[in-house]
């Protein structure tokens, strides 16, 4: 069962070299509470582990901006010029992975997977230096599951058993993320009571989640 | 077995389940411990079939022909159940998210190892779910009798049956004893009322390290 | 776009040597009126891929009782008797495969990926013959996709762009099922107007189904 | 580009789009094909964030910021639409689930080879989920310009940029003309008003099948 905390108690948990997978796609979705709050501690030497790479003002993009990610894997950065900068720098470590990809490297962890076999990136950069597994006539690039040590997403609403509803596309990565962290801590705009959300309508279960924070921005 | 003897063992298994734990009790005695949480402990089971929030059997005549456990018993939801697919109860299971698993077993081993899904030229019922359970839950509790119904232990040396999994068991709860699988052994940790620790080694094939307080 | 059929016609798409993943848990959930029909049809010597073997008058146990199936991947039998005589005397080859590692290699086929990683079965005869894969010092079994022609499963409404919702837990291997076949048939209780269900709560998206008819059970 | 242009490669493309297409539209010139979809004709848009069914742009002043496509810009939801995480949507887009991709691309060859993701020590936005969806999509189409800012030839023997996906693109569409690529190369098939099979030559480096009803 999740504990309710506050961002900052949020933003403690998180230690220099923390492996963090962190919901949203071009900051729609993602927990903004608990960044800023990240970005107040000002914890150094993270991994990130996210879709996109934002915006130098919006989601993660403010953790670039601040010089607290040390590396990522990220799929896409064309809206972020820091990350790029940083990257072109040295500063940060950065492994591109095809969105796909990462989101069933990040599934497979959540699911105590080892990894995946997909087709995605043979023939490309993306398959250097990566074992090819020939399956019924065709080849598969093997995937490793990327383990995160704290998963910190955003969803609408939660109930008091920790069940999760997103809204429309800011669902994006968040449910999977949700599963794969070893710790999952939630931002939501609102905590209802048992018997709100229908047992149907849940998409994140609460055995998922470990803490949740109400948002500052709901 | 006895009424009481599965009451018992029940009740013990209550015992290991701790307030807000995520919990898969297998089919046939392990249910029995949904009768013996105690007052106040919130304890959330799951049914791999696809839900978390399982609540007790139905009255009859209330059945839900949708609603039922892995064993194929009609059941019921609590406030706060949430239903998923099979792929997503799994990736709970082996992700390492459900605190507790309870099976059955027709064999268990002082390494840990469990055989509870086949007797080779006899009955090949499938494991269903149980290698996933075993393999991926944080704790894998045995509960069943201590020997079979010919006398013979089921606490062997080394399991003789193909396995379910490899040394993924923590606790064995039977009729008899209570013994935990630590680095150093199989340590028997409890024994039964009726019961003396000679019995407990009589009717066990493993080695069994006897802690202080029961010498 | 998916096509209104009977069960006839969904029958008689499936033909000897198909291989068919069937929705369903120990027959809840299952599609019996397509079951129903192939019984009719009386096509043999198909290839099942089910959680489990259901009973002998309820489910896939039917396909099986009648002599239709020559061949299945199965997590579960104890409730089926002839099944387990049927493989006994060679009629039917059984692969059985653990419950979540099915459910993954059915996923597996459905999402285009050629297998996963997985730890289950790992000392067991589940690994006989199998490749074994260290990722970060642990070891994973390769389990590959299982291809699937058909997929035949049971929803409880659909509406009229082919989206899907289920009904308690006669959701189970339904959703996975879905995605799994070349072609998928889908027996509902309902179909309503477009807009009668939430978007947010939708399970199945219409992308993934082919044929919808409507259950005779319901 | 010229709006005209574009408005004319989007109605090329729109003409690929059968009824009842599932689709998804690249950022930029591939989004101007939803304006030119016939009457009659139903598509529907995937935006692989996770939606099916996308609708047109809001009205301004009625954005909902819960509402983006994968370049980021508002959009509406149709009746019909559903929402799904990521994991589901690129298990669409891998899956083979969707009929039609189509992209843009920096660099395309008569391989079918598609480079649009990365420019070596110049440009690395990150491939995003254009390698999934150019390798699980049924049919692949690349919506461009003819030629690059420079007048320099797009369509090559072989790609010299990092690739996309190698061998999966079955027509290419541009201001100039219509190629399909075919096991035995890549075949013009249609010349843009204002352009000669000579001038589309001249403005390809790839070797050209040109066929009898070009010639």
């Amino acid at each position: 069962m999740y504990k309710l905390i506050t961002a900052e108690e949020a933003a403690a948990m998180i230690r220099p070299h923390s492996r963090v997978a962190i919901g949203g796609f071009l900051a729609v979705g993602a927990p903004e509470t608990i960044i800023d709050a990240i970005v107040a501690c000002g914890t150094k030497d993270l991994h990130i582990i996210v879709i996109a790479s934002d915006w130098e003002k919006r989601g993660i993009g403010k953790l670039v901006v601040n010089h607290q990610v040390k590396s990522a894997q990220v799929s896409h950065m064309g809206t972020n010029k820091e990350i790029q900068a940083q990257m072109n720098s040295g500063e940060m470590a950065i492994e591109i992975v095809p969105q796909g990809t990462l989101m069933e490297r990040v599934r497979a962890f959540g699911a105590g997977l080892g990894g995946v076999l997909t087709p995605t990136g043979l023939g490309t950069v993306v398959a250097d230096g990566k074992q090819l597994i020939n399956v019924d006539g065709k080849d598969y690039i093997l995937e490793t599951a990327i383990p995160s040590d704290f998963a910190i997403i955003r969803a609408w609403k939660a109930d008091k058993a920790g069940n999760l509803i997103y809204r429309k596309t800011a669902r994006n990565s968040n449910p999977i993320m949700a599963m794969a962290g070893k710790t999952t801590i939630v931002e939501v705009d609102e905590i209802v009571e048992i018997g709100e959300l229908d047992p149907e309508q849940i998409v994140t279960p609460g055995v998922f989640v470990n803490y949740i924070l109400l948002s500052k921005e709901a | 077995m006895a009424m009481d003897k599965r009451a018992q063992i029940g009740a013990r298994i209550a015992q290991e389940l701790k307030d807000g734990d995520y919990v898969n009790l297998g089919i046939g005695l392990p249910t029995e411990a949904a009768n013996h949480i105690p007052e106040g402990v919130h304890v959330i089971f799951q049914s791999e079939n696809g839900m978390m929030g399982v609540g007790p059997s139905p009255e009859p005549g209330t059945e839900d022909k949708d609603m039922i456990n892995a064993g194929g018993g009609f059941i019921t939801a609590l406030q706060g159940a949430s239903f998923f697919d099979s792929a997503t109860s799994f990736a709970i299971i082996r992700g390492g998210h459900l605190d507790v698993t309870v099976l059955g077993a027709l064999q268990v081993d002082q390494e840990g190892n469990l055989a509870n899904w086949m007797i080779p030229g006899k009955l090949i019922p499938g494991m269903g779910g149980a290698m996933d359970l075993v393999t991926g839950a944080k704790k894998v509790i045995v509960a069943m009798e201590h020997c079979d119904k010919n006398g013979n232990p089921k606490i062997l040396k080394k399991c003789t049956l193909p396995l379910t999994a490899k040394g993924r068991v923590s606790l064995i709860i039977t009729d008899m004893a209570v013994l935990e699988l630590t680095p150093q052994g199989l340590v028997l940790q409890e024994v039964s009322e009726g019961y003396t620790v000679e019995d407990v080694i009589k009717a066990t094939e493993a080695e069994l390290i006897i802690p202080s307080h029961l010498r």
